[in-house]
Parts: structure tokens; sequence; C-alpha cells
């Protein structure tokens, strides 16, 4: 029987591998951008277990709206990466340090 | 007594300062000197008519207000004055004195472009010292004290473009003001036990003052320290060992003012003070002590400077120093009469000196030393003749006015069982030897013997200059002989006729209060048979004998074998330097206190405010904020990774101090 | 019309400031009589001010209230005391000769020149004149700004670092009073400065206020050891700035002291005092040793500002020492009738000599005493007044100079000798500094071909100077005029100082 | 539910209308005639200010739409507030876009659907419109931030701040999803209600995630490095956008969410709050004053503002919410003022960035300089301006609360402050002009705003009374 700890412990997992990932991830931009969206993922894992443990709906509205702006939000992302990557020609996150101090 | 009549005392010659120091260029020179003669002259006549009024006519002591200068706590500090026998003679002394000098200015300064200037402030000196004698109350006496060192401050850098006039016109002022920091002290302590600045209630007060003690320096009689830090102020004015440095520079000053402020009025404004503060010193026998030693230490020791001086104003200032001590040293004795006296006729005699010498140094062209005289008795007899008569009265000559003063002091120092008494009659009988010798000396180098002035234009000439012609010295004009005969007649005189009455005739009344157990004075009066019989038996006392051996040894050593002097300095040529060196207070002035006040002053300067409180409080501060700043900064390190890191870093930490605690 | 003087002296030199600064440069010649006139205005407004004042009451007079803020019950009320009103009219005074002397001598932005000084004029006023705590730092912060600006734009070389260090002291300082004064509004319920002075307070709390009052007028005072900024504040600023920084903006320290910290945290004050004391002290020594030995005439003149302003604190805190010592509050009245008179005779003495350097400086753009030298001898009419000065700032009797220092150190004797003789101690080095300063510059022979070029000074230099003359010698003759003003409120501060607010 | 009942929401409906009207608009006509959307723009906000106070003015609480939306008065005065600041900071940007040809009909439909985002915010009642407002809002400053696309520096500030604020909207979410498990609603009311008990781990757990969202969207420390970075690497006028309404947004978040939703826990959130806050105020001051760029330099004096007003939550009572409103208002005022100066004194090809730009601007334009010199005082806390009675609120709040050693540090790094302040006013009025630095912009009707934006410092300094008695009545 899966339990709402085993679930919470899963999407815990998930958000530390996102931040993780943020921080430790030195290279590739587009690997922040997944990180981005598996963090609102660990976020939706929660609001679904809940909902389900509480019988309430409203926490799965919760998750299809969350979907949705994921997705504007990775639109926004990828048209920023791609001005960055004209600009720089690089995605190197190693290489967006010139604003600092 | 008419108020408006005293009030109109001092502010004859204030106005006329006033009027004289605005406008004098304006008015002219004629016009000035009228008018500042008016003003002395009408508080002249104004004195001596309230003295004859208390004297003759028996007008008792005044002692009213004029205004109430301000009201703080409820004490009302007025300012008023105390018209009683011993402040009228004060008046009247300086007064005539003052005119002396004013009628005797127009000739000395005529060619001064200063002129207008000068008897601004020589009025304005008048109005200073009445306004301090006449007070009855320690602020008016402070106004009247300061005042008096102010006009002295700028009538000794009257020359202001000579930087030894300069020099000495800040050390007299600084000097002074050790004095007066002392003055304002025992003013204080008298305050703070009476709540009044008001003679007569600190006069009343003074037994219950003198069973007070203070809690400082392991507790002290309140009294006795408030009567040592008011004798503080009069060894500032009054030019006691060791607050005495200035004097002898002060003679920088124009020769009229070295005889009205430097000997006959200001100098003994101490004097006066201590015997009006009678009631005071009385019931303190540790300060009278004190009192008595720093006076005959003055007598003595900077008699002996003048010994050795061969300026002609410093050796008469250096005698000054030495009677103002003989002054102290009566005071001290409890024998303030004797000390007034002194004041009195010292005022004349030695306001003479000082106008002779003046009339000298303008008839040697403004030479002041007495090395180039010699002889000149020939050519100026009046300022000769003047001048004996001052120095006859100064080494107390009996029948001379300076005798019957003088000879009272040493009776009465010996007379005294103070503390100090027997060093004290020591200091003042030798006093008289070296009195007589200095004197002497001044005279018969000056008015007798080689003409040396010849030789000094000789060396100038020699010394390539053009003038070959020797300048023949002159008798001065008559408004400067004019004033040394009106001061000769009292400096003969004045102590036969008024010995009686003011020594020993209990003149003062009230004025002065002496305790019995310490009245030398009425010792004296006991054996008292009229100035005849006291001058007659002056011929067979020791100070006469000490005076006549002075007299010997100046005749030898200065008229007959000078050479002898020339021997002597060489042979004992420590001493001789100790003297020229003034036994080292300049030196010690000069190199110790002076150069330490400027080595703290730029120690805590670059030190304290530069270093410390501005380089590493105030600019270390700003400074390490900075460097804060930057460090901080750094922790900003533009990689997208670290902000994240730091974010989860402050998630953690607020995550793992909440749980924890929670 | 007496409802609303003190708004109309508050206001009237702002509002002419503004139009002077909207007037702008092109209209220069405009902008100067208007300024003139409305010093003037502001001085005649002190007229009824001083002439209806009546001298029986502690009460403040001539009161204004309006609602501000109603919200945190603080308001716009103004009033005076006998300790403020002489301020006021001191500010007042004040400013016309610094209007005055920037006649012809400032060319650069001289319409910002005049309004700056006329809104001062009436921020100072304001300070004096507040009665709510809140308007009082309303105005005692809004000053900082065109001090600030004028040292600033019209100063020395090292300006910027005089003025910013100028302005971070002071607003150090404030900022700290100003969070005991929002304290002690949460705890009254209102800002006005009585409510405070009624209000109990423990001995932990008083102390806390004691030590942000301290903060706040020490700097402003300024006393050891936060006094470094004021040197420098007095060099760079133009002669204008350094005769308002020292004749007012100094005595908002002493100020501060008489009418917050003594009555406001009596008992903080009373175990404190020594501090104070010793502090005062040290100014008068420490710093008078320091001006001896300066080079600049301004610095010196800066440091002899910080010494007397010592006595103004010393006179102010006799009266734990005098209680101590006597059991009695006599003499304290005293004390702080002194310091009282030392504020108002500081500002004439050391706003002339000022002016007096700036006449100089004028003439010869140097301030280094070794650039002069024997000025009496081109200059003697100046060489007069600036003697005459130097010896009222030695607190020569006769001049105003005399009158605080000597009430203080005859109520400092009542409390201990030591403070008194130490405190005496400013006769000599006061001295020492300021006459071997005119020994310097003023006598001895023409030091140098500028010296001998220099003319005297003009007519209008000659008014400024004369009549600060006259009310410097005016005040040394005869203070009681200023004291019997000044008595049942100083009075009625003994009382408050000697009070307990301790809660039971 | 009829059109009388939903009257409140006036201003989200018609802004979303608008927003509508001004893309076709810009498609259609914007082409050709550059600059006619900013204008319909700004007649667009002025009407819908307009439709605001007819019908949105309520004198009390109105929820709708299920308990999601609420309109009080306190949500009308940040809408106006929002209103005027989105109309002057578009106003200020006109000729800064126009110098650099981006002056583009996108830019204002991008800051009208910010506008709305901050909308759904002040009126959010239910954890799922915070999330639609943050979201809202968010990525329409991201795309604003990367929209002068030539430039480099913008898209890698753009990215860092997309990237950072996808990580603090995953922990808002992370947050709310734990909230919404233990209360089992997502209507702040309702959690309001559950909430009221003694508070467990998980209640703790999930305000710590969301305190951390709040803190991260003011540019609290540590969560505060997108900001200074964001704030250099933007266009200006994008700066003065993202610097100044979405202020007022936070400060509706922070409201809505930790003080009403979240006030059982109150204790708790105030416990989080202070060190953030007083790390804020710190590192804030400490390092703006080394910075040479003074957008920059204003970014991390935007950092010490934040410190103050989250002091004013630290209060944890409505005096000290209603400082934080009045500081939030104010702060808007004077940073649209201090950006506005920045704005004018660029030139086409010539950023007044770095400090030394401003070298005796006084020279050059002496009411730009002394607009700015008035910002700066007040900014720095000094009266008679504005900023003073901002700073006087938080100080009064702690009081009232008894946080004596905060109010030393927030005093005590006012000074601080004070010192970067008087160093624009130094460069601008005690320092010469350097020869290179151009001319400043000239527009009159940009300039009488700035005008009015100063005199506004002044006046309300002044008279403070008005709006300090507004933010008090609309905050219970």
């Amino acid at each position: 029987m899966i339990t709402l700890a085993d679930l919470l412990t899963l999407s815990g997992i998930l958000f530390a591998l996102a931040v993780a990932g943020i921080f430790l991830n030195r290279k590739n931009v587009i690997l922040l951008l997944m990180c981005v969206e598996l963090l609102l993922l660990a976020a939706n894992f929660n609001f679904i277990a809940f909902s389900r443990m509480l019988g309430d709906l409203t926490g799965q509205v919760f998750v299809f709206f969350v979907l949705t702006v994921a997705a504007a939000e990775s639109a926004i992302g990828l048209a920023i990466l791609v001005v960055l990557f004209r600009e720089r020609r690089s995605i190197n996150v190693e290489d967006l340090n010139t604003l600092k101090g | 007594m008419n108020p408006h009549l005293l009030i109109a005392i001092p502010l004859a010659p204030l106005i006329a300062a006033v009027i004289a120091g605005l406008a004098g260029h304006r008015i002219g020179r004629a016009a000035t000197h009228t008018l500042t003669i008016a003003g002395v002259a009408i508080a002249c006549g104004l004195s001596l008519y309230v003295l004859k009024q208390m004297y003759w006519d028996g007008v008792g002591t005044f002692n009213g207000p004029v205004y109430t200068w301000l009201v703080s706590d409820g004490v009302h500090i007025q300012v008023g004055f105390l018209i009683d026998r011993l402040s009228v003679l004060m008046m009247s002394v300086v007064t005539f004195v003052s005119l002396c000098v004013h009628v005797y200015t127009i000739g000395y300064m005529s060619d001064d472009p200063g002129y207008t200037r000068f008897f601004s402030y020589i009025s304005l000196f008048t109005f200073a010292m009445l306004m301090l004698v006449m007070a009855n109350n320690f602020m008016q006496l402070f106004f009247g004290w300061e005042a008096v060192g102010m006009v002295s401050y700028l009538l000794i850098g009257f020359w202001y473009t000579r930087p030894s006039a300069i020099f000495a016109n800040l050390k007299a002022f600084i000097v002074n003001r050790v004095g007066d920091f002392g003055f304002i002290l025992g003013i204080a302590a008298l305050f703070s036990y009476t709540h009044s600045l008001s003679y007569t209630t600190a006069f009343a007060a003074a037994p219950h003052i003198a069973q007070q003690t203070l809690p400082v320096f392991g507790g002290v009689n309140a009294l006795t320290l408030a009567c040592v830090c008011l004798f503080i102020g009069a060894m500032g004015k009054s030019a006691q060992v060791p607050l005495h440095v200035w004097l002898p520079d002060s003679m920088e000053g124009p020769t009229p003012i070295s005889a009205l402020i430097h000997a006959a009025t200001m100098v003994t404004a101490g004097i006066f003070m201590v015997a009006r503060m009678s009631p005071l010193f009385e019931y303190s026998n540790a300060a009278l002590s004190f009192v008595l030693v720093i006076g005959a230490t003055t007598a003595f020791f900077m008699g002996i400077l003048g010994v050795v001086n061969n300026d002609i104003k410093r050796v008469i200032a250096y005698s000054t120093l030495s009677q103002l001590g003989y002054m102290t040293a009566a005071l001290g004795a409890s024998a303030y009469s004797a000390a007034i006296f002194h004041l009195m006729t010292h005022a004349f005699f030695k306001a003479l000196l000082f106008l002779a010498a003046g009339s000298v140094i303008i008839g040697m062209h403004h030479e002041q030393d007495m090395r180039k005289m010699g002889g000149l008795g020939k050519y100026m007899p009046i300022t000769a003749l003047t001048c004996w008569i001052g120095g006859l009265a100064l080494v107390a000559t009996p029948f001379f006015s300076g005798f019957y003063s003088k000879d009272a002091i040493i009776e009465a120092v010996g007379l005294s069982h103070r503390w100090g008494s027997t060093y004290a009659y020591w200091c003042v009988l030798f006093g008289s030897f070296i009195t007589s010798l200095y004197t002497f000396r001044l005279l018969f180098m000056t008015f007798h013997g080689e003409e040396r002035f010849r030789h000094a234009a000789a060396d100038r000439s020699h010394a390539g200059h053009e003038e070959h012609a020797v300048h023949v010295p002159h008798e001065s004009p008559l408004v400067v002989t004019l004033p040394l005969i009106a001061l000769a007649i009292p400096s003969l005189i004045i102590g036969y006729l008024t010995v009686g009455k003011v020594l020993y005739g209990n003149y003062f009344g009230s004025a002065i209060m002496v305790r019995p157990q310490n009245d030398v004075l009425a010792h004296l009066a006991a054996d008292y048979h009229g100035p005849l019989r006291l001058a007659l038996q002056g011929f067979a006392g020791w100070p006469f004998l000490f005076a006549l051996a002075g007299f010997g040894t100046a005749w030898l050593f200065f008229l007959k074998r000078p050479a002898l002097a020339d021997a002597a300095a060489v042979k004992f040529a420590w001493l001789k330097r100790i003297l020229d060196q003034k036994f080292y207070f300049d030196w010690f002035n000069e190199q110790v206190i002076a150069r330490l006040g400027r080595g703290i002053g730029t120690g805590l300067w670059k030190a304290g405010d530069q270093g410390v409180i501005d380089g590493a409080l105030v600019n270390g501060t700003a400074a390490s904020v900075g460097w804060f700043g930057g460090v901080v900064r750094r922790v900003q390190s533009g990689y997208l990774y670290s902000y994240a890191f730091w974010i989860v870093i402050g998630l953690a930490a607020l995550l793992g101090w909440f749980l924890v605690h929670a | 019309m007496h409802d609303h003087l003190l708004s109309l002296l508050i206001w009237l030199p702002i509002a002419a400031g503004v139009v002077v600064l909207l007037l702008g440069e092109r209209n220069i010649a405009a902008g100067r009589w208007l300024s003139l006139a409305a010093s003037f205005v502001a001085l005649a407004l002190c007229v009824p001010l001083w002439r209806d004042f009546n001298t029986h009451t502690a009460a403040y007079q001539f009161v204004q209230k309006a609602a501000w803020i109603p919200r945190f019950h603080a308001y716009y009320a103004l009033g005076v005391d006998g300790i403020s009103m002489p301020l006021v009219v001191l500010t007042a005074l004040m400013t016309v000769p610094v209007l005055i002397a920037g006649w012809q001598v400032i060319s650069k932005r001289p319409a910002q020149y005049y309004a700056a000084f006329l809104i001062m004029e009436g921020l100072m006023i304001g300070v004096f004149s507040a009665t709510d705590a809140l308007l009082f730092y309303f105005f005692w912060e809004a000053m900082l700004i065109p001090m600030f600006l004028i040292i600033g734009i019209w100063g020395g070389p090292r300006r910027v670092y005089a003025t910013i260090k100028f302005f971070l002291y002071t607003f150090l300082g404030s900022v700290f009073m100003l969070a005991a004064l929002i304290y002690m509004y949460v705890k009254a319920g209102s800002y006005s400065i009585s409510a405070f002075q009624a209000l109990p307070l423990t001995l932990t709390e008083q102390r806390w206020i004691f030590a942000a009052f301290l903060l706040a007028f020490a700097v402003k005072v300024p006393m050891w050891p936060v006094h470094t900024w004021l040197p420098d504040a007095h060099v760079e600023a133009p002669t204008g700035g350094s005769v308002i920084l020292a004749a007012i903006m100094l005595k908002m320290g002493g100020y501060g002291f008489l009418r917050f910290s003594l009555p406001i945290v009596p008992d903080a004050c009373r175990e404190l005092d020594l501090l104070v004391i010793t502090l005062s002290l040290i100014a008068v020594i420490y710093i008078g040793f320091v001006a001896i030995v300066q080079q600049d005439m301004k610095k010196l003149i800066a440091y002899s500002s910080i010494a007397h302003m010592g006595f103004v604190t010393l006179g102010a805190f006799l009266v734990y020492a005098i209680v101590k010592a006597t059991a009695s509050t006599q003499g304290a009245g005293m004390g702080m009738d002194g310091a009282m008179v030392q504020m108002i005779s500081h500002g004439l003495i050391s706003g002339a000599l000022f002016l007096c350097v700036g006449v100089l400086y004028d003439r010869m753009h140097t301030r280094q005493i070794a650039d002069y030298g024997g000025v009496i001898n081109t200059m003697p009419v100046f060489a007069g007044f600036m003697v005459l000065f130097a010896l009222a700032n030695t607190g020569l009797p006769g001049t105003s100079g005399f009158v605080g220092e000597f009430l203080v150190i005859l109520a400092s004797f009542k409390a201990s000798f030591w403070y008194a003789a130490l405190a005496a101690l400013t006769l000599i080095l006061g001295a020492s500094y300021t006459l071997w300063l005119v020994k310097r510059v003023v006598f001895g022979p023409v030091a140098n071909d500028h010296v001998a070029k220099l003319n005297d000074i003009n007519g209008r230099e000659f008014l400024i100077l004369g009549a600060l003359a006259l009310a410097v010698l005016l005040l040394g003759v005869w203070p009681e005029p200023l004291l019997k003003i000044m008595e049942p409120s100083i009075q009625h501060l003994v009382t408050q100082a000697a009070a307990t607010k301790i809660p039971v | 539910m009829n059109l009388h009942s939903i009257a409140a929401a006036i201003p989200e409906i018609y802004l979303t209308a608008a927003i509508c009207l001004v893309l076709l608009f810009e498609a259609f006509v914007g082409a050709r005639r550059p600059g006619a959307t900013g204008t319909l723009t700004l007649l667009v906000l002025v009407i819908g200010a307009a439709l605001t106070v007819v019908f949105a003015d309520v004198t009390h609480r109105v929820v709708l739409f299920d308990g999601s939306y609420v309109a009080d008065p306190l949500a009308f005065v940040l809408k106006l507030a929002s209103f005027l600041s989105v109309a002057v900071a578009l106003l200020y940007s006109r000729s800064y876009l126009q110098g650099r040809d981006i002056l583009k009909g996108e830019y204002y439909v991008l800051a009208l659907s910010a506008l709305l985002g901050i909308f759904v915010l002040i009126s959010a009642n239910s954890l799922l419109t915070v999330y639609l407002g943050v979201e809202l809002l968010a990525l329409s400053v991201y795309a604003m931030v990367a929209f002068d696309r030539e430039s480099g520096v913008a898209a890698e500030a753009a990215m860092k701040y997309f990237v950072l604020g996808a990580i603090a909207s995953g922990m808002l979410l992370y947050g709310m999803s734990i909230i919404y498990g233990l209360t089992g609603t997502l209507n702040l009311d309702g959690i309001a209600v559950a909430l009221n008990a003694p508070n467990n781990l998980g209640v703790i757990l999930g305000l710590t995630f969301i305190v951390v969202a709040v803190s991260f969207k003011f540019g609290a420390v540590p969560f505060h490095m997108w900001l200074p970075d964001a704030y250099e690497g933007a266009p200006t006028c994008v700066t003065l956008f993202i610097g100044t309404a979405p202020k007022i947004a936070y400060f509706a978040l922070a409201l809505r969410l930790l003080t009403h939703g979240l006030g059982g826990a109150t204790v708790d959130w105030t416990r989080m709050l202070t060190p953030i806050a007083v790390l804020t105020l710190v590192v804030g001051n400490l390092v703006a004053i080394v910075q040479s760029n003074i957008k920059r330099m204003l970014a991390y004096s935007t950092i010490s503002h934040v410190g103050f007003i989250l002091l004013g939550f630290i209060a944890g009572t409505a005096s000290g919410y209603s400082a934080a409103l009045y500081y939030t208002l104010v702060y808007v005022l004077m940073t649209l003022g201090t950006f506005g100066v920045v704005v004018l004194a660029s030139r086409k090809g010539f950023e007044a960035e770095r400090l030394e730009d401003y070298k005796g601007l006084y020279r050059r334009d002496p009411l730009l300089a002394l607009a700015m010199a008035m910002l700066m005082f007040s900014t720095a806390g000094v009266p008679p301006f504005v900023g003073f009675w901002a700073k006087l609120r938080i100080i009064q709040a702690l009081w009232e609360t008894s946080h004596p050693w905060l109010v030393i540090i927030a005093v005590t790094m006012s000074v601080v402050g004070a010192f970067y302040y008087l160093r624009v006013i130094k460069l601008m009025y005690f320092d010469e002009a350097s020869e290179s630095a151009p001319e400043t912009a000239r527009s009159f009707g940009v300039r009488f705003a700035l005008g009015l934006n100063a005199a506004a410092v002044l006046v309300l300094g002044v008279l403070p009374a008005p709006l300090l008695d507004l933010c008090s009545r609309v905050i219970h």
C-alpha cells in the first residue's frame, strides 16, 4: 500500500534533486530549465497526494493550473535562452558572470 | 556722599577714553589730550575732594550699588562702590599719578603716530584702575583686575611692530592669567560659602569660613585656600616670584606706561587687594605666612637682579619688583597700613624715577643702555636732580618719603612672629643694601662719571656710519620736566607729612582689619614720637647702615673704580650667569612650560584627534565599513549556481533552526 | 499676531528663501535685497518677542498649536520660554551679518547661497521654538540639508570630506535621539515635550534615553571625543557657514541638554553626570591645548569653540554634584544661567571671529596663520575689532565672554574644587591660544607683500563687526536683561532636573 | 452572481480586456506609428484608474469568485497606487525606449500584463490566486528584463532572474502544497481558521518554504542575489518598472499570505523574518557603499529598504503592517523618482549608469539634480522629506512591540545608508562636470512629471498626515 508518507518522501526527493541539479550543474542552461520543471513536478506531486488523501479536488485543479503555468514558464525561459545564445554564443552557466559584486 | 559724584570719577576718564579711541584721529591730537587730561583731572579733583570729605569732614564710608549687573539664582551681583579711607587714598594716588603721566605723555609721545590711541589707552586704564579700587564686590574687583591687565597688554604692545614688544605683552597677559586663575578660584571659594559676591558678606563670614575644611589636598582650611588663591592673583598682578617674569619684559612699553602701570598703580593692585581683604587674611595665619615668604623672597632676589642689569628701565623695573616684595612682606606681617603707605610713597617716587628715566631716554635719543650714558647730570640738571630725589626716597634715606614707609615695613616684619618671619626679616634687611646698591649704581652710571655716550657715538662712526657728530644730550621740555617736579615734591615730603596719620594714626579705621594678636604696627606706634624723631632715629637703624654700605659699594664699583666691577664679574662668573639668566625663570618658562604646552597640544592633536579619534575611530569605522562591504560583495560571485546555493543555504538554515527548536 | 509670531519667524525666511531660489541667479540683485529685507524683518519680529515676553513665568509663551498628524498626536506646536527665546533672537540676529558678509564675496551661485541661509534661519528658529518633539526633530534634521550644501558647494578644497563627515556625524547622533523620542511617544502617547518631561521612566529606560540624547547633543555641541567633525567643517565652510555653525548650530546641542536630557531623564543624568562633566572638562583642557598649536586660523577658532562649549555642558550638569556636595540646589541655577549666557555669548563672539577670519580670507585667500603678520599696520580698524573679539574670546570681563564662564566657575566650585580649578584653566589656555593667534596675525611688522597691500575693512564689514562688538560689550557690561528672561525657566529647569521620575 | 456583484473586480476585468485591445492595436497600428501604443496604454491606465475609483472603491471587504478573490479598501488603495506607479514608469520610459529603438508595443503589453498580475496578487484570497498572480507578474517581468534583444547583459540578467525566480516559485508552490495538505483548503480565510491552533512541525515546514519565497520576491538577504543583477542588467526603464509597482504586489503577497492566511503562525514567521531582515539591512547598506554603478547601488539600496519593510512585518501588529504599507508606498514613490532621473539622464548611446556620470549634473541640468537631491535625502530618511516618516513609522512599530535591538540596527544602518545617498548629491553638486557627459532629456511633459514626483516627496514629507492616516485606516 502506498502511503501518503511515501508520496511525500518521493516528492521531497524530487525537490531535492531539482535544487541540487540547479546548483550542481555548472554547464548547460537547458539543464537548469529541466530542473525547474522537476521542481514544479515535486510540488504537483504533493498537491495530488494531499488531494487524494483529503478527498478534495481543489488540489488537483491547482495542479492543472501549475502545469499550464509551467508551460508558459518554459516558453519564456527558452525565449530568454535564445536571446542569450544570440548575444553570447554560449549557453554555458559559467559564462553568465558579467553581472556580479 | 553723593553717589553721582562717585560715578563721575571713573566715568570721566572712560568717556574721554572712548571718545579719544573712536574719534581721536578725527578730533586731532590737541583735542584728544585736552579731553583725556580733563577727564583724568576731573577724576583726580573729585577723588581729592572725596578724600577731603572723608578725612577732614568726617563723612563716613560709602557702600552702595550703582546698578544690578545680573541676578542669577537669587544672587544679586551688582556694580557698586565701597568708598572708605583705603579706597579713597588709592583713588587719589592713582588719579594723581595718572594725571602727571598724561601731561608727561604730551611731551614724551609728541612724535609718535599712535598719539591719540595712547591717550585713549591710558585714560581707559585710569577708568579700569578706579573700578578696581572702588569696587564693593568681587565681580567688579575682577573686572577691574582683568581690565587693567588688558590695557597693560595693549600698552606693552603699543609699538606693535616690535617683535619684542608683542612677545612681552603676550607674556604679560598669560602670566597674569595664571594669577587670575588663582584669583577667580579664590572668589569662587568665598562665593561657595557666602553665596554672595559682596565684600561685606564675605568679611562677615570670614570667621565662619575659617572653620570649614575643604576636601582637597587631604583637607585644607577653606579660608586659607581662598586666601592663598586670591593671593596667587595678587602674585600675578603685583609680580611676585615666580609670576614676576612679565614685569621686566613689560618695559617694552612706552616709558609713561612703565611709570603709570608697571610701577605706580596696576602692579600695586595686588597689594591693595590683599589689604582690602585684610578681614579675610587675618583669619588665616597660613595664608599670611605664604604672603610673607613670597614677598620677602621677591624683595631680596629681584633686587639682586637690578644690580646686574644695564637697561635703565629694567633696573627700575627690578627695583619695582623688589619694592612690591616689600609691600607684600608687609602684608604678610599684617602691617597692611605699612604696605599701603609704602604703596603710596612708592607710587610717587617710582613714577618719578621712571619718568626721569624716560626723560633721560628722550635726551639720549631713545637709548636705554646705561653703559652708553654717564655724566648726564651736567646736561640734564632737572632730570638728574629729581632722579636723585627719587633715588634717595627709594633707598629710604631718612626724611624722604620712602624712609617712613620702608622702615616701618622692615620693623614690622622684624616684629612679626609668623612662620617664616625670620627668613623674611633677613631678606628685607639685606634688601635695603641691595636697593641702595642698584639705585646708586643707576644714578652714578647715568648722571656721573665718564661721558660714555661719546664712545658710543665714536663706535658708531667706526662701524662705518656716516654720522660723526655726537648727540649731546639735552634737557627735556617743560611738559616732561613739570611732572617730574610735581612728583618730586611728594617723593620728598609726603612721607614726613602723612606718616603720623596714615601709619600710626589709625587713618584707615575700619577699612583695614587687623586682629590684635597680629598687630605689629601697634608696637611700632607705641614708640612713635613724630616724624622728625623717627627720621633721626633712622640714621642709627640697621636699614640705614645697610643702605649706606650699598652706597659705598656702588660708589667704589661704579664711579671710582669701574674696573673692579668687571673684575668681580669675571671672578664670580657663575653667579653672574645665574643673575644674567634671571635665576633661569624665563628659561624655564620658555624652554619647559611653553614647550611642554605646545608639545602637549601637538601630541593631543596629532595623536589624539587625528590619530585615534579621526584616524582610528571615525575614518577607521568608515574604512572598515567600506572594507566589509567589499568583502560581502564578493559573495555575489555572478554565478547562477552560487546564487541558488545561497537560497538553499538560507532555506536550510531556517529549516534547521526552526525544526530543531520547534 | 502673537499667536503667529513664531510661525512668521520660521516661515517668513523660508518663504523668502524659496522666492530667492525661484528668482534665480539672473535676478541676483533683487534676490540679495530681498534676502536682506527678510532677515531684517525676522529680526524686527524679535522685537515684540522680546518686548512682550513675560519674565515672570516659566511657561511657554507665544504658543501656537495646530494639528499636524492627529493620528500620532503630533502637533505643529510652537512656543518659547526663557531658554529658547534668547536663542531664537540670536538666530535672527546672526543671520543678518552672515547675509551682509556674503554680499560681494559670494560669486558662485549667490541666489542659492542666500536661499540656503534664509531657509537655515527658519529651520533653526523652528528647532528652538518647537514644543513638540517630533516637530523639533523635523527641524533639527532638516537643518542639516542646507548646511551640508553650504559647506559642500561654497567650501574649501576638502569640502567634500568635511561636509560628509559633518552630515554623517550629526546624523548618527540624531537618529538615536529619534529612536528615543519615538520610544517615549509610544509610552506617553504624545510627542509633546512637556508630556515627555512628565513621563515616569525607570532608571534603565532613562539610561538608554540618556545615552541616545547624549550622542545626539554631544555631537552637536560638540563634546570630546565626538568633536572632530567641527574643525574640518569650519575650516572648509565658507565664512557664513562657519558663523552659523558656530553661532547657532552648536547651541542646539546645549539647548538639547537643557530642554531634553535634564528634565526628561533626570535620574540618569544624576547617575551619569560625572561622565558629562568629565567630557566637558576634557573639552576645556584637552581642546585648549590642541587649539594652541593650530596653524589654521579657522581651525584654531573651531577648537576654541569646542573648549568654550565645554562650559555650557559643564554648567548644565553641575546641579547633581552641587546637590551632592551641599544638599541644596542653590547654585545649580547659576551653572545653568552660565551655560545659557555662554551659549549666547559664544554665538556672538565666535560668529564675529569667523567673520574676522572671513574678512582676511576674502583679501588674502589663505587661512594659514603663517601667511599673516602685522595686519594692524595696513588694517588698523579691523585689527581693533579683531583684538576686541579675541579678548572677548579669552573671557575678558566687560565682554560677554566673561559672564558665562564666571557664573559657571562660581557654580562649579560649589560642586567641587577640582571642577572649578580645571574649568578655570581656560583662563590660561584661552588667553594662550587666542592671543598667540592675535600676536602672529595682527601684531608685528608687516610680514609680506600681500599683507602690505591689504585694504582696511569697508563700510559693510565695519557695520557687521561694529554691531557685533556693541552686542558683545553690552552683554558683558549689563547681562541682567538676558538673565531676567531666563531666570524663571532656569529655576523651573532646576526643579525638574533635581526631581526624580522613577515610578514607585 | 450578477454584474453588480462582480463590480469590485472591474479593474482586473477591464485590464484583461485592455491588454487584448492594446495587443490588437499594436498589431494593426503600432508598426506604422511607433509610440502610439504607449499613448494608448497611458490612456488605458488613466481610464482604468477612473473605473477603479468608480467601481472598486469598496467600504468593506467583498469576497468574490468562490472566496478566491477579495476586494477591500486596502486592495483599492494598492491598485490605485499601482496604476499610478505603472503610468509614471511608462511615462518616464518612453524617451529611453525611443533612444534605443525598442519603443515597441510589446513592452506596453507586458507592462499591462504585469500590472494584471499585480492586481491578482493584491486581491488574492486563495493560494491558487496568489500563485497565479505571482506567476503572471513574474513571467511578464522576465520578458521585460530581456526586452532589449541587442543587450547581452540584459539576457544574462533575465536568465538569472528567470531561473532563480522559478526556484522561488517552486518553493512557494511546495510550501503551499504542504499548507494545503495540512489545512485541506486553498482559501486563505479557511487556512486562517484552520491554523488558529498551535502549530505543528508540518506547518513550520510549509511556512519556511513560503517565507523563503516571499523573501526572494522582496529581495531579502540571502535570497536577494537576483536583484542587483536584474536591476543592473535590465534596460533602465525596465529597472524602473520592476523596482516600483511589483513591490506593491509583493507587499500584498506578504500581507495576504503571511498576516492573513498564516496569521496563526505569526510568532513563527516573525522569528524567521528577523534574521533575514537584519541581514538584509546590513548587507544591503554595506554593499551599496562599494558600488560604482548607480543602478546596482540603487538595487542594494532597495535591498536595504526591503529590510525596513520586513521590520514592519516583524512587529506583527496592525501598526507594523500599516508602517510597512506606508514604507512600501513611499519607497515606490521615491524609486520612481530616482530611476526616473537615471532614465532621463541617459541618452541615445549613453547610459547614465556609472556614478561618475552624475558629476556636475547640477551644471548640466539643475532641475534633474534638484529632484535627485531631494529624492536622495528622502531615501536617506532626512526630514522634511517623506522618507523620514517611513522610517519613523517602522521604528515606532518596533518600539510598540519592544524590539530595541532591531531599532538600534535599523537606525545605525540608516546612517550607513545616508553615506551613499550623500555621495550621489556630492557628485551632482560639489563636483565639476566631466566634458564628455551629454545633455539630458528635455521633453517637457516628462520633466514636469519628475518635478511633480519630487515635489510630492517634499509635500508628503511636510504634511504626512493624510497618507499616514490612510495607511493606518486600510489595515486592521
